[in-house]
C-alpha cells in the first residue's frame, strides 16, 4: 500500500514536523472504542493494537494522518470516512418491551465462533440484531445507540490521529489530566495566545505539565525562534508529551535551551563551568571526555548568557512552586509589555498571587480567567451537549510586564479613602478583572476609568 | 410519606447507605437479614435505634448507616427502570413550575418515579399528583411503591399512553411536566387539564435540540407564552489539600546535588588516573560526567529533587525547613455530568375573554 | 375591570398566599424593559411606574397575577398574551448597508411631539422604520433586533409577576445579588429540596441573605410546620426579600419564630425573663406594658424551649459567620439523618469547612457542588443560550447528621497508610465527592467501596 | 507585522492602556498630541522610550501605558465595525484548526479584522491567509489596516460574497474558516479550495442553533468527516478579600447589648415611678424596653451589632479581639459573557481512490 512514498516527509514551508507517517514516529490511533493510544511505527516490525488486531508497520508510513483503516489479516484496507448517517424516525417507542428482556440473543460463544470463523464485524451485529427478539420495538434512537455499541465490540477498524498540539493535549487530557496539570485543549490555546507565541518569538516557559507548554511553544515556533525552559531536575527532562509530537530532533536542538533552578541563578557558578587544571593532556580517550565535557559546559554557558540577557516576549509557567517566587527569578528578564501567563489547576494560588501582584507596579492587570468548553453530539435529530465535557480545564492568571514612573502615577485618592471606608463596611472588598470585561459590562464611563487607574497605582481597588 | 418517628419501627422503609456508591432501600422485616460485603446485619437489630445511626456488622466486616428516606435519598437508592432525574433538574422544575403545597400537578411520564417523591412530598398531603406511564410494567411497578411509601393519597397513578388519549382531568392542575420522546403530541392535551382561572405553567424535558425546537413551536401554537429554555447541572467539587513548592529550597538542593556529582567526578578521575597506571579497564560509571548534560535521552537516569527525601540532600537541613502549609482548595470534579436535559418552559395566563373588560 | 372580584382571596388547599392581587400587597412589575420593579397597591391610591405611566391601584387588585396591561390614560386595558412570531428568513444580508449610517432617522424632537400628540407607541416604531433608509435591505434578523429595542423604548405595557419564590428570587438576583449572597433561583431549589423542606416539617434557618432563605422556606411550609431563624441582631430583622411574597402575617407568625445568637444559648438567661419585684403592681398603663413585656418573654422562652427540644429535620445555613462555629452551636438540635445544608458566594470557606467535617463522624458524606444555569432565547431560527446567564450562582455544602458508633468503624487500615505515601508524594490529596457521583462515575466497585468507607471513619481521603 | 524593537519609534503602532475600558491604538506621529481625561501627551515624548513604560501627562491628570501590540491587544483596542470574535473563540479555532507557521487559511468575512490578525501572527511570514470581505467598505478599511500594519505579505484581501462566487484558490489551503450569516452556501466552495492530498479542517461559526443543524447537515452532505461542534468561553474571575465573622464575639456584644437595654430600661422605670409622682406626662423613650420584641415593624430601630463599632460596645475589649485573617478568593464574575457562537468543525481526508489501493 502505497498513498504516495514521499520522499521528503517535511512540508515545504514549515519543515519542522513530517506532514506524513515516518518511521520512528509514535502515532496516535483511535480505537473503536473512542479512545485513542500511543503505537510506536518502526519500519519492518508489526505494530499490535490489542483486541484489534495487529499489522505491519510499513503498511502506514509514509501515509498522511487521519485516514481509516480495517485490519484483514495483517494488511489494511483504507476505508472511506463515514457521514452521520440519517435516522429515520418511526412510530416505533419502547411502550411495549419489558425492562431486562432487552438481552445478548448470540452467547458469547457463539459470537467466538463467528469471530474466529472470520465473519465481518458488521455481519455479527446483523446476526445479533435479527436474534434480538425486541429489536424492531425499539425505536430507531435506541436502534442507533444499540448497533454503535456493538460495533465498538466488534469492529477492526482503527484512524491514525495527526498529532496536532490540539490531538495530543486531547489525548493526554484524557488520559491523565493530573499529569498535564487540567491543561484543556482550550486552556492551552488561551496560554499560547495570550502569551503572543509565533514564529521568530522569544519565550521562557517553565513546565511541569509533562511538557506540554514546552511542546506547544515549539510547535508554534515551527522552528524559527527560542524557548528556554527551567525545571526543577539536573538534566531536562524527557517529556512524555513531546513524545508523541514527532518533532525533527536537530530543530528543537535548534531553538529549545534548558536550564535548572541553579544553574538559572546568576550569581551561581555551575561546576561544570570551573576549569580544573589537572585535567589537561592526557590520554586519547580522556580528552573526548573533556571536549564532551567542554561542549556541555558551553551549552551551558551560552544557555545562561542567553537567559541573562533578557528582553524575553513572555514568560509561560505551569508549575508546583510558589509562583511569586518564579515570578521573583524570572520577570527581569521578561521584555517591557511581554505577556505573563501562569497556569494553576487551581484558583487559590492564583487568586493570591493575583492580590500582590496588583499592588506591584510591575505587572498591569493581572486577572484570573477558567476556560469553559462544552462540545456538542450532533447527530442528526440528536443534538446536545456531550455527557462529560464538563469539569475543570484549570485556571490563568495574565498580566503584562511593565516599567514603573513613580511619578507619573499621582492621581487623587479622594475616592479611594471613600471607597474603602465602604469596603470595611462590607467585610470585603473587589475587584472586577477580565481582558475583556471592557465589552460586557458598560461601567459608567468616567468613574469606573478613574477608580481603574486608581486601583492600577495603589492597593485599593474598584468594587467589583 | 415515611416514617416521622425519631427511631426506626418494624415495617419502616429505611435507606441503607454503606458507600456514597452504594445506597439501598430497605424495608425493616424482623427476621430477614441483610448482607453485603459490608458485613452482615440483622433487620431486627435496627428497630429501635433512632434514624441517623450508625451500626456495625455482626461479622465485624463493616458498618452501615440507618437514614430516614427522603426523596433526594430514594433517587440516589431507587431501581432504575429508565433513564431517572436527579436533584438539580427536579429542584430547579419545581422552582419555576413553583409547585407547593396544595399544588396541583400532572406528570408524564411516571418513568422510575424520580420526580414523582419530589413532587408528592413538596404539595404534601393537600396537594395531588396526576402520574401517567405508558408501559404497563413500570406503572404497575410505579403503583406499588407509591403505595407501599404511604403516597396513595397523594398519588394518582393511571396506565395510559397520554399523547393519544390525553389526560384524566380538565381545568384541575397549576402545572404540567412533561417527559416524553414527544412532547408536542401532549401539549394540546395539558392544556386542557391545566385551570382555566389562574395563571398555570408547564414544563417539557428534552434532551435533544431538536426536540426543544419543535417543543417551543407547539407550545406558540397552542397559545402558551414567556417560552423560555434553561439547562441546569450540579457540579460536584473536590477538595484537594494544595501546599506550594518553596522554589529556594529546590535551588539549594540543586546545588548541592550538582556539587556531589562533581565531587564524584573529581573522585572518579583521581580512580581513573590510578586505575591507568594499573592499567584497568574503564567502567561505565566513569562517564557520569560527561553524560550529565545530554537531553531528553538520558532523562531515566536524573534524579528529580522531588523524589529524593530531604534527608539524602542534607540530613541536617530538613529539620530546619518547615514543610509548607497545606490549603484546602477545591476544584470542578472531573467527572461531572455535562448534560442531563432541556428544560422547556412556558406559562398559560388567564384570557377568558368574557371577563376581561378591554 | 373586575375580572374576579374573587372575595376569599386564598386558595382552599393554602391559605398561606392570595391568589390574586390584594390591597395592600408589593407587586412585582415586569416593564417593557424586561426589568422587574416593586410597586405598592394600595385601594385608591395611584401606581406610578416612572416613564411607563401611572394608573389606579383599584385597577389590579382582585386580578390574578401574569396578566399584561397597556396604560391608555389612567386606565389599564388587558392584552392578549403575546405569542412569537415567526420571522421570515429572506435573501437580505447586512451587505449593502454601510456601518454608521443605520442611524437614528427621527429627531429626539420629532419622537417627543408624536409621544405628545398621542402616537400609539407601535405607530411611532413603524414611522421610525419607514424613515430609516435602509430598513429593507437589512436582514430580518436585524430588523427585528431593531423592532424590539425601539418597542422596549416607547412602549407603554407591563405584565404583573406572580410572587413565586422562583420570580422573587431572580428579581432580587438582577437587582443586587450581593444582598441575596449570590443565591440564584437554581441554587435556592437546590437548598429547599436538599434541605427536605416540606408542609409539616421542622427547620432551623441561618439567613443573612436578606429572608431569602426564610421566605423559601416558609413559602414551601404553606403554614404548616415550623420555622425557627437565627439573626445576629437584637430582634428579629424585617427581610426585604419577604415583601414581595405577600405572605398572611398571622400565619408567618404561627410558624416562624426568631432567636439571635445571645438568646439562642442554653447557658444564657435573657434580661427579659429576669422578673424583676419591684415592677409588680403599678399603674394600669404599667400593668399593659408589663403584660406586653410578659407576653414578649413568654414568645422568647416558647421559641428556646422549642430550639433546645432539638430534632430538627434540617438545619440551613447562608451567613457571614464562621460555619463551624454555626455548626457547633447548632448540629445539636439536628435530629438524626437530618440535612445540613451550607450556601456561601465562594467555594474556599466551605472547602475548609469540608475538610473539618470528614473528620467528623457526626458528618456523613459532606460533600460541596456548585450550581450551573443556562438560559437559552428560543426565538424561531434564532435559538441560542442567552449571553448573559453565566457567572457564580454560589456554592453548597451538603451534609448528613449522623450518631457515630466507635465500635463499628473497625476497618484495616492497610490501604489508607499506601495511600498517604502516593498523596505526599504528589503534594495534595483529594477525595471525590458529591451527592450523585455513584451514577457519573463507574468505579472498580471494590475498591472504590471499601476507600470510601475508610474515608468516613478516619482523616484519609481517597483518590478522586 | 509590529515593530520587535526594544524601544519606541516614530512610526510605530502603539496600543495605548489607558484603563482596562480604554485601551486605544495610536500611530506615532512626532508633532502630534494625544488628549484624553488621562491627561495631554506628545507622541514626541514617546519616541525612544522602552516599549511597556508607564508615561505621565504633561498636565499632571494622569498617566498611560505604552504598549507593544499584539493580536489580543488588537481585539480590545480595534475599531469595531461588526461584531469580533474575541480571545476564547479565536484561540480555540486556531488551535483545532492546526494553524501553525506556514499554514493556509482562509477566512470569511474579514468583518474587522479581529481573527485576521491572530492568524497572521500565528501563521507567519511563510504562511498566508486569504480573506473575504462581502461588504466593500469594510473590506477596504481593512486593507488599509493590514497594510498599515505591515501583514500585506502574509494577508490577501478579497472583496467578495464567497457564497455566490466562491474564493479565489483552489486546491490551496490546510483551513478554512466561515463567518458567515449562512456558511452552508460556502461550503462546496472550501472544499475546493482546500488541499487534495494531505488532511484538512474546516470551521462554521453561528451564534444559533438552527444555523449548526443547517451547517452539520450541509458539512455532511459534502464528505467532511469527524464532525463536532464546541462552545469555549473565558470565565474571568474576581477577587475578593474574605473573612469569616467570629461567632463568639457576635454572641458576647449581643448579650451586652441586651444587658444595657435591661439597664436603660430599669433607669427608665425608677425615672418613671419618680416622675409620676411629679406627674409628668411619659415620654416616647420610655417605650423601649416593651418594643424590644415586636417583631418585622421595628427593624430600622433595631440596632445591628454590625452597625456598631467595637468601641460603641466595649472599648477596652476591641484591641484584645484580633480582627480575623483575610483571605484572597475568588469567583466567577457576575457579568460573564455567557455566550458567543457555537463552533462547527469538521475534517476532509485525502480519499483519491487512485492513489489508495484497496
Amino acid at each position: 500500500m502505497d498513498i504516495s512514498n514521499c520522499e521528503d516527509p517535511t512540508s515545504a514551508l514549515n519543515p519542522f514536523k513530517a506532514t506524513t507517517i515516518q518511521s520512528g514516529h509514535t502515532v496516535l490511533l483511535r480505537l473503536p472504542s473512542g479512545e485513542t493510544k500511543g503505537f510506536k511505527v518502526e519500519k519492518d516490525a508489526t505494530v499490535s493494537i490489542g483486541r484489534v488486531g495487529s499489522f505491519r508497520a510499513n503498511e502506514l508510513i509514509g501515509h498522511p494522518y487521519g485516514l481509516t483503516y480495517e485490519i484483514r489479516g495483517k494488511e489494511l484496507a483504507v476505508q472511506s470516512p463515514r457521514t452521520l448517517q440519517e435516522v429515520e424516525e418511526t412510530d416505533a417507542t419502547n411502550e411495549l418491551i419489558n425492562d431486562g428482556e432487552f438481552v445478548q440473543p448470540l452467547t458469547l460463544g457463539e459470537i467466538e465462533g463467528l469471530k474466529k470463523s472470520g465473519v465481518h464485524a458488521s455481519d455479527i451485529i446483523k446476526a445479533q440484531i435479527e436474534q434480538h427478539a425486541n429489536y424492531s420495538m425499539k425505536t430507531e434512537y435506541s436502534k442507533e445507540k444499540y448497533k454503535q455499541r456493538k460495533e465498538a465490540k466488534y469492529s477492526k477498524t482503527f484512524s491514525t490521529v495527526e498529532p496536532t498540539i490540539y490531538n495530543v493535549c486531547d489525548h493526554w487530557f484524557k488520559k491523565d489530566q493530573n499529569r498535564i496539570r487540567d491543561i484543556r485543549p482550550d486552556t492551552l490555546s488561551q496560554i499560547l495566545n495570550l502569551a503572543n507565541v509565533r514564529p521568530g518569538g522569544r519565550y521562557i516557559a517553565v513546565d511541569e505539565a509533562s511538557g506540554l507548554l514546552v511542546s506547544a511553544i515549539l510547535e508554534r515556533l515551527g522552528g524559527e525562534g527560542r524557548l528556554i525552559s527551567i525545571c526543577d531536575v539536573d538534566s531536562p527532562p524527557a517529556y512524555p508529551v513531546m513524545t508523541l509530537m514527532n518533532f525533527r530532533k536537530d530543530i528543537v536542538t535548534n531553538i529549545h535551551s534548558s536550564l535548572n533552578w541553579a544553574t538559572a541563578q546568576e550569581d551561581y557558578t555551575p561546576a561544570v563551568a570551573q576549569e580544573s587544571s589537572s585535567e589537561v593532556g592526557k590520554s586519547e580517550r580522556h580528552r573526548i571526555r573533556l571536549d564532551k565535557r567542554k561542549n556541555a559546559a558551553d551549552t551551558l554557558l551560552n544557555a545562561r548568557e542567553e537567559l541573562f540577557a533578557g528582553e524575553y516576549d513572555a514568560l509561560l509557567i505551569a508549575s508546583d512552586y510558589d509562583p511569586l517566587e518564579i515570578l521573583q527569578n524570572l520577570i527581569v528578564y521578561v521584555g517591557g509589555s511581554g505577556s505573563i501567563v501562569i497556569q494553576s489547576p487551581f484558583s487559590q494560588p492564583l487568586t493570591e498571587l493575583q492580590s500582590k501582584l496588583r499592588l506591584d507596579p510591575s505587572y498591569l492587570a493581572p486577572s484570573i480567567t477558567e476556560s469553559w468548553l462544552r462540545r456538542y453530539q450532533v447527530l442528526p435529530g440528536r443534538t446536545h451537549p456531550t455527557m462529560n465535557t464538563s469539569g475543570s480545564g484549570g485556571f490563568l492568571l495574565h498580566a503584562i510586564k511593565v516599567y514603573d514612573d513613580p511619578n507619573a502615577s499621582k492621581v487623587s485618592s479622594h475616592r479611594q479613602s471613600k471607597r474603602r471606608k465602604k469596603e470595611a463596611d462590607e467585610g470585603y472588598s473587589s475587584v472586577s478583572q477580565t481582558l475583556e470585561s471592557h465589552e460586557t459590562t458598560e461601567p459608567e464611563e468616567e468613574d469606573a476609568a478613574v477608580a481603574d487607574q486608581i486601583s492600577l497605582t495603589n492597593e485599593v481597588e474598584p468594587a467589583g | 410519606m415515611w416514617s416521622n418517628a425519631r427511631d426506626v419501627a418494624a415495617g419502616d422503609l429505611v435507606i441503607i447507605w454503606q458507600t456514597r456508591e452504594l445506597i439501598q432501600p430497605l424495608l425493616i422485616t424482623p427476621g430477614k437479614d441483610l448482607n453485603s460485603r459490608f458485613g452482615y446485619y440483622r433487620h431486627a437489630d435496627l428497630v429501635g435505634i433512632p434514624y441517623g445511626s450508625k451500626v456495625g456488622s455482626r461479622n465485624g466486616k463493616g458498618f452501615i448507616h440507618v437514614l430516614r428516606p427522603t426523596p433526594e435519598l430514594w433517587t440516589m437508592a431507587l431501581p432504575h427502570r429508565t433513564q431517572i432525574l436527579y436533584l438539580a433538574d427536579i429542584a430547579f422544575i419545581t422552582s419555576w413550575l413553583d409547585i407547593k403545597r396544595g399544588s396541583s400537578v400532572i406528570e408524564a411520564g411516571t418513568g422510575s418515579g424520580s420526580f414523582s417523591h419530589s413532587v408528592a412530598r413538596t404539595i404534601g398531603s393537600v396537594g395531588h399528583l396526576w402520574s401517567y406511564e405508558f408501559h404497563e410494567a413500570r406503572a404497575n411497578k410505579a403503583r406499588e411503591e407509591f403505595s407501599l411509601h404511604g403516597m396513595a393519597d397523594i398519588i394518582t397513578l393511571t396506565h395510559r399512553n397520554v399523547c393519544k388519549d390525553g389526560f384524566t382531568v380538565e381545568d384541575t392542575v397549576d402545572a404540567v411536566f412533561l417527559d416524553l420522546p414527544a412532547p408536542w403530541d401532549a401539549i394540546e392535551h395539558a392544556k386542557k387539564a391545566l385551570k382555566k382561572a389562574s395563571p398555570t405553567r408547564i414544563c417539557c424535558f428534552s434532551p435533544c435540540m431538536e426536540q426543544v425546537l419543535r417543543t417551543v413551536s407547539a407550545l406558540n401554537d397552542s397559545g402558551f407564552t414567556d417560552i423560555t429554555m434553561f439547562e441546569t447541572l450540579l457540579r460536584p467539587h473536590e477538595v484537594h489539600q494544595l501546599s506550594l513548592q518553596p522554589l529556594t529550597q529546590a535551588v539549594e538542593k540543586l546545588k548541592k546535588l550538582e556539587q556531589k556529582r562533581e565531587d564524584k567526578r573529581q573522585h572518579q578521575i583521581a580512580r581513573t588516573s590510578k586505575r591507568k597506571r594499573d592499567d584497568l579497564p574503564e567502567t561505565d560509571t566513569d562517564n557520569v560526567g560527561g553524560k550529565r548534560l545530554r537531553t531528553q535521552e538520558s532523562a531515566e537516569e536524573d534524579v528529580s529533587i522531588r523524589d529524593i527525601p530531604d534527608a539524602v540532600v542534607d540530613p541536617g537541613q530538613s529539620a530546619n525547613q518547615p514543610s509548607p502549609i497545606k490549603t484546602s482548595v477545591s476544584k470542578v470534579s472531573p467527572d461531572v455530568r455535562g448534560h442531563t436535559s432541556y428544560l422547556t418552559f412556558a406559562r398559560l395566563v388567564p384570557t377568558a375573554p368574557s371577563t376581561i373588560r378591554d
